[in-house]
């Protein structure tokens, strides 16, 4: 549990679904963000249609943060289930601010200030409701920590622009009387902690949000989807702006008619994508079969949950790798990719776009609850350097020799749209010739099984993807970690933790996973004698992969909790495997492996 | 549509595949009326888009000189959707079977009938799954005998002209194999119509259904309209007359199409006119 | 190219689908298995919905057989076509018979012996009519190897005993000319060859008929289904036969409502099944999820078929393994199966049910067109000795104290169906505690997981499945074959091939593909130096199982022609394997095995 | 059917979770209305068989003391029709949001309303995806902005009731959770109907469909069907009438049920009695 750190600040909000505690954090946020602060948050969602718990966590920094932290350095808690399910993530030396009406005995900790707030009575008394309870949060913490009260200000007329005057004037009144309390009766000696930082003001977006700007961005023509936790944001975001940039939107009946249109209108020559959630996912692998054997690019989004079924719908994992991979009948390829900011959800749907159309296949994009929900701050140049596209049609000089399916080096064939004069042809789910008639011949479908897959050969090679890994820690670490998705912000933090302990490890976080990025990964497992691989699921799905294609003994670090790993369990890890070494037990081997398997954790 | 040859000839709709289907089916028949309405309607080929799914009758697309989508069972109609909204230019044409269309695609069928995009469905009703040789399809008749109701067949059938109107497509009608200039008629007005033409075909299967469609039974109920019924109810009647096979227009109505429903929302939507990408990026600061 | 092995046969026959081709070789193969022989057969389907070429091959011997053979003792073949399209499956000795009417020039090739038939102008002479031309075919074959005369006719009065009488006359008619036509023009020096073998007569079924009868004898109470080649004839079957001994049979509108149907009469306790292929598969990926997170039985034959998509309907495949293993959203355990041959097919089946039952999961049988539709003999007794089954309702003491998903120590719970007083309780694809109620805990979640799991282990050490695997061939030998499915005949035969050249090679082929079997896996890899993995598919969907597991290396042998492997084909594959271990090549390493992954083939 | 309790109480049928519903959620009234009819019924609890998809009234189940399975989305009716098969001693009693039973379990609506298993079906039509907070479902008024339609939305809205009898549903009513009374009196119609029983319930999203229902508006508009209309043109006429929202039954027919009819095509099968598995094997000599 370390202690603060320089410019660094991390606040938890906790209390009822109901009571505005996002409302709080995401002001703060931008405001931070404003003032050139990065910062990344992780919220939860009540399981429940209404009311239930609720928590907010704000981390802000100096530098770029890709997790929310583990502990808190303050937590503001409206109600006592509040403290008792947040207290264990405050740091040591954090503080506690919670409702002074809270009559039940409060947790304690050495090294832990308590401050009781009374919101309710502030509310009542000088705000004259009890809504205005969060704005009064809101100027108690400003207050504390120093946040310019003025851009707060503006933030909320932005927010509340629709509202009433009575409002926005209520608001005011709430977050004066915070300030005000503050001043008078908190301590005033962390209000210089953050100071304002050079550089440009910074945007703020959830990875939903930065997935959706990513598919505008790379030039989304369609949009089919229907509604699923969590990645319903993403729909719901281009239903507003798709229509704006010249795109068109559909809501579909279910996830196979959205799939369905991507295919129709992938086949019409356009830009189509969906985005879903597993069960969605799963519903879509018939004509995932489809995309891969018509040699048509589309985009799909999937928002992991907690599963199998319907499993945790408002928690994170990351559990549809192998069904990603693997999930469809027949040998049908795909290209299956992850991003793990949200930065990255934008720039690795552009990517996606551009490989699928390339390659003329599938290509799904991992995401998690977590990482579609989080805010997190980027670059206001975020749409400079995306990836290019290469030209999409090619169509041939002679109309008549046209082969919609030729067989070529690379296995992608020349593209050309329905509506072009003379290159009149048919494709079909069935196996087919060159020319895209139906063939059953035995050599045919050797050579055309060949030729599809051959493209992911090519992708695996291509300069798009090169580069592509994160890969960061001692270079000459014998103990290294393989992580996807959004694990990735645990893994930097840890990483860093171990190394100051003075443990050498070394991680790399591919965001390609299908094909795996072989130069990249080779070198890299080249160099590890123990392999961590922590995943969000049970069975270890990117492990299986790793071991499945570099046949290394893996050390697993499954968790399904819902939530986002902390640094410090992977750290924990770290040590554990460190300390085995140290005492040289005898490697993992074929029997660990076996162990490890599906179903023996 | 831009013409390719003033008066295009039969063969110039013919596709390189010759039809694989058995002696005596009746989709060749319909191939013939599609070809002929398309010849009268002068359809560019490069501008018809065919979209099937699984079944004897989604071969229709491989022997038609176009763009043809063979896709997978039941998801003709969803796939043509997404066709005809991405590219307004395509005429599309969808071939689905009775069990393509109402068994396993039949969850589609409201929706695209609601969303009205201009898109002409012929569905061959042979009353069988011929392709699989030979089970019960949700329109076979009631103590028919397949290889999946041996004892005979319980139940309703189901009668697509009438759930077609049920669901609110904006064009309606039934035709037959049998009447080749007839239903050649229907579907020149189905692709004229804009909107979701909706054609059932009555055809037959040579070899997996022989006994019910025999033809001489079948000719003596086909009662053709004489005129499109202005009113639903009466409509729905006709539709499901259980004496008399109507055969004709069941309903041609106008309504806004998916196409245009979308443009609506996107003239809406850019009251100030279009925006850039890049300026989204403000609502994130 | 072996020659004709004693008291052993094989026969091809080839002409157009319409010409009675299937009714000689099925004949054939009912009166051999009459007298006693063992067989097995294969056919191609036409493409085509009408005509196409249409073959059927026929093998008996006296020993069992589960391989149709790579090459005919004798090809009769109605047109040129035929001829041209089977002539290499002749053996070197073997003989050809073909219709006299054909012009062009024939094949040839030394040793071969090639006997001009008339059967087209015999048939219109002598028969009356064209269609008696199989029977002509049938008579002359008959005559050639000394078929006994008598059951054949009585089988053919069996088949057209619904006909008139009059195809009955024409049918005989056709068969005498046929008899009289080889004894006067053909060689008699075949007669001889087979010998009426001791021991009762034999039943003669195809795959899915045997799967079919095994559903039947496990007690199945409800089968819903949607037609999809090649697995329609199991639901066939049922339709006819299941009310017969007291079931239910639906057909439904899609796989989905199939899957939905097994679900709520497995929630309802009832034994329910559903047969598809590989596009029903992907359909029911999300509901095979339901089921393991509901912990209900089911079981789903998969028959498959050349893909990816529509694929090559007719064909046959491998290549759903990885679908059926993670073919769900989430962690979703399941049981997956795959029967060898005729005879497995309703002993796996029956197995299906009792693990599916006592584990409380989905089961997943995989077969392939090849083994679905082929003929093979089966003994009489075949359905004593089944699996037993364990009792399945557990009702508690106290009803109140019921927990439907109890923690135990095999993670299996009590079930107690609905309908019994007291005992009611909710299930649910979210996750939830022992009692059923949703519940998202972080711990609930993951001892849940657990839970689901450890039934996979439970199972892998059950003697239900202890010593399912096959093993045959040289103990001590350091190459090794692991195969699956139909692929096991092939396999047999090439091993006995090696042995008798002096290649000392073994092979193992598990039934139970997941879980693995650790125990018989593992013994066996520990001895083996090079492993080859047989399999119709492009990928090597085992092969990646196998590393990914044990992670050894795999020399991938990838067949997708649609039709079985040829014995020497694999064959092939184990000479070369021992050739470059004899030069000492390194082993296949890191690089071969990252190579050998998907795509790269 | 074997009694628990001479007199159940409303308490006899609460489950042990209390309902999650927000507050002023009409799912609250259809569940009073439910255990009413069930207590009317005198239903023993441990033959109640609830089935559910996923949805706000999805939860439905939970809340009641009964067996209950909460599946997976829009596949409540084929699940059910898999529990009545196999065990027709239950009373199966399925519930519905308007997006998981037409929309992505539309397809299966008319194939259960066909095969007519005697299953009550519970349609709770609150017009928006409530759990997933407020997309549009496939009953959404025309016009009405919904999360996924921000400019408003286009196209027709479903009928559910309309489309139940086309489907030829055998019991179909419309009944609205603010006439829990009424509505109680239809479940208990409808589960004593024996066959497929297809109940419309008009409900209300308080947290994210306020316009839609506003109560006022949408009580004028009620009326109440004084009888069943004997004709089925008639029932299709009223449960469409766009003016008035007619309430009450608008068919009640008797049809053979699916048990029925697995009940006639086994007797038909074991002409000469029931066979055993082995001597099946006599074919295959
Ligand atoms: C998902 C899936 N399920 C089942 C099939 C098998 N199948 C192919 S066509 C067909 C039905 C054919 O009947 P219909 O749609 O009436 O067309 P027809 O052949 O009669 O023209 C079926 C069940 C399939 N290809 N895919
Ligand atoms: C396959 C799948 N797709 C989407 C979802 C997400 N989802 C859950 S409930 C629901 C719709 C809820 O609306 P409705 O059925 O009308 O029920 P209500 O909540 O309004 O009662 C959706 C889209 C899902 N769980 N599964
Ligand atoms: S099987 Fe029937 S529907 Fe199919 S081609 Fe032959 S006759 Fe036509
Ligand atoms: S979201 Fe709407 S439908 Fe769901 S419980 Fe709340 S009020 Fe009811
Ligand atoms: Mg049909
Ligand atoms: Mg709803």
């Amino acid at each position: 549990m370390s202690a603060q750190q320089p410019n660094e600040l991390t606040l938890r909000i906790a209390g009822e679904s109901g009571e505005g505690i996002i409302t709080v954090a995401e002001s703060l946020s931008r405001v931070a963000a404003r003032m050139g602060f990065h910062l990344s948050t992780f919220r939860t969602f009540p399981a429940e249609i209404k009311g239930g718990a609720c928590m907010m966590q704000l981390r802000l920094s100096e530098r770029p943060l890709f997790h929310p932290g583990d502990f808190a350095d303050a937590l503001l808690a409206f109600n006592e289930e509040a403290i008792r399910a947040n207290f264990d993530s405050l740091r040591d030396g954090g503080i506690l601010l919670y409702e002074a009406d809270i009559e039940a005995p409060l947790p304690r900790r050495e090294g832990i200030a308590s401050f009781p707030v009374p919101f309710h009575r502030i509310a009542l008394q000088e705000a004259g409701n009890l809504a205005s309870k969060n704005m009064i949060a809101l100027g108690v913490l400003a207050q504390l920590y120093g946040f310019p009260i003025e851009p707060i200000v503006h933030l909320l007329e932005e927010k509340f622009r629709r509202r009433s005057k009575a409002v926005m004037e209520n608001n005011r009144k709430g977050l004066d009387a915070g300030i005000h309390y503050a001043q008078q009766h908190l301590p005033d000696h962390f209000s210089g902690s953050l100071k304002m930082l050079p550089g440009p003001p910074k945007l703020v977006m959830t990875g939903n949000e930065a997935a959706a700007l990513g598919a505008l961005a790379a030039g989304l023509d369609c949009f089919f989807g229907y509604p699923i936790t969590p990645s319903s944001e993403i729909m719901e975001y281009l239903a507003k702006n798709l229509p704006r940039v010249g795109g068109k939107f559909l809501q579909t009946e279910d996830e196979i008619s959205a799939i369905a249109g991507v295919c129709g209108a992938a086949w019409a020559g356009r830009r189509a994508m969906s985005a879903t959630s597993g069960p969605g996912l799963s519903l879509m692998s018939e004509i995932l079969g489809l995309l891969s054997m018509t040699e048509l690019p589309a985009v799909i989004v999937d928002s992991q949950r907690g599963g199998p079924s319907t499993g945790l719908p408002t928690k994170t994992e990351q559990s549809d790798l192998l069904l990603a991979v693997y999930g469809s009948h027949g040998d049908a390829p795909r290209i299956v990719l992850a991003p793990t900011t949200v930065r990255e959800s934008l720039e690795v749907i552009v990517l996606a776009f551009a490989l699928a159309e390339k390659y003329q296949m599938p290509a799904i994009v991992l995401m998690d609850q977590a990482l579609s929900s989080r805010l997190e701050t980027v670059d206001a140049d975020i749409l400079s350097n995306l990836p290019k596209f290469p030209p999409t049609e090619e169509r041939g000089e002679t109309p008549s020799e046209y082969k919609r399916f030729q067989l070529t080096e690379t296995g992608v064939s020349p593209r050309v749209f329905p509506g072009t004069p003379g290159h009149e042809h048919i494709s079909t789910g069935l196996e087919h010739n060159e020319r895209g008639e139906p063939e059953y011949d035995e050599w045919v479908h050797t050579i055309m099984s060949a030729k599809r897959h051959k493209k992911l050969a090519a992708l695996a090679r291509d300069p798009l993807v090169s580069g592509l890994s994160s890969m960061f820690g001692a270079e000459e670490a014998e103990i290294g970690i393989v992580a996807w998705g959004s694990t990735y912000g645990p893994v930097t933090e840890a990483v860093e933790l171990a190394i100051a302990q003075g443990i050498p490890v070394k991680a790399l976080v591919p965001k390609l996973l299908h094909p795996l990025p072989h130069g990249e990964l080779k070198a890299f497992l080249a160099s590890t004698k123990k392999l961590i691989v922590p995943e969000m699921n049970f069975t270890g799905q990117l492990a299986t992969l790793l071991r499945s294609t570099y046949r290394i003994p893996t050390i697993r670090l499954n968790r399904v909790k819902g939530v986002p790993f902390r640094a410090v369990e992977i750290l924990e890890k770290i040590q554990e495997v460190a300390e085995s070494a140290g005492r040289s037990r005898p490697e993992p081997e074929l029997l660990e492996s076996v162990g490890a398997n599906r179903g023996e954790s | 549509m831009e013409l390719e040859t003033e008066n295009p000839t039969f063969e110039c709709y013919l596709g390189n595949l010759d039809p694989v289907w058995c002696p005596g089916c009746g989709d060749f028949s319909v191939l013939g009326a599609f070809i002929e309405a398309a010849r009268r309607l002068r359809l560019p080929n490069h501008q018809i888009a065919l979209v099937s799914g699984i079944g004897c009758s989604s071969r229709f697309p491989f022997f038609v000189k176009a763009y043809g989508f063979h896709g997978v069972h039941g998801r003709a109609l969803p796939i043509a959707q997404g066709v005809k909204l991405s590219n307004p230019e395509l005429t599309v044409v969808v071939a689905a079977g009775d069990g393509d269309g109402l068994a396993i695609g039949g969850g589609h069928l409201p929706h695209v009938s609601r969303n009205n995009p201009d898109i002409t469905y012929l569905l061959f009703n042979n009353s069988i799954y011929g392709l699989t040789k030979g089970q019960s399809s949700p329109t076979s008749p009631t103590n028919l005998a397949t290889k999946t109701a041996p004892y005979g067949l319980m139940g309703e059938s189901m009668n697509p002209a009438f759930l077609a109107l049920a669901y609110g497509a904006t064009f309606v009608a039934r035709g037959a194999a049998i009447k080749r200039e007839h239903l050649s008629d229907l579907i020149e007005q189905g692709i004229r119509h804009r909107g979701f033409s909706f054609i059932e075909i009555l055809t037959s299967c040579s070899s997996f259904n022989t006994k019910h469609l025999a033809i001489t039974k079948v000719l003596q109920r086909m009662a053709p309209l004489e005129t499109c019924p202005e009113d639903d109810l009466e409509a729905l009647r006709l539709a499901s007359d259980t004496r008399h096979i109507h055969l004709g227009v069941f309903r041609n109505v106008k309504r806004p199409t998916l196409n245009e429903q979308e443009e609506h929302i996107r003239q809406v939507s850019q009251k100030t006119g279009p925006v850039a990408v890049g300026s989204l990026l403000q609502a994130f600061a």
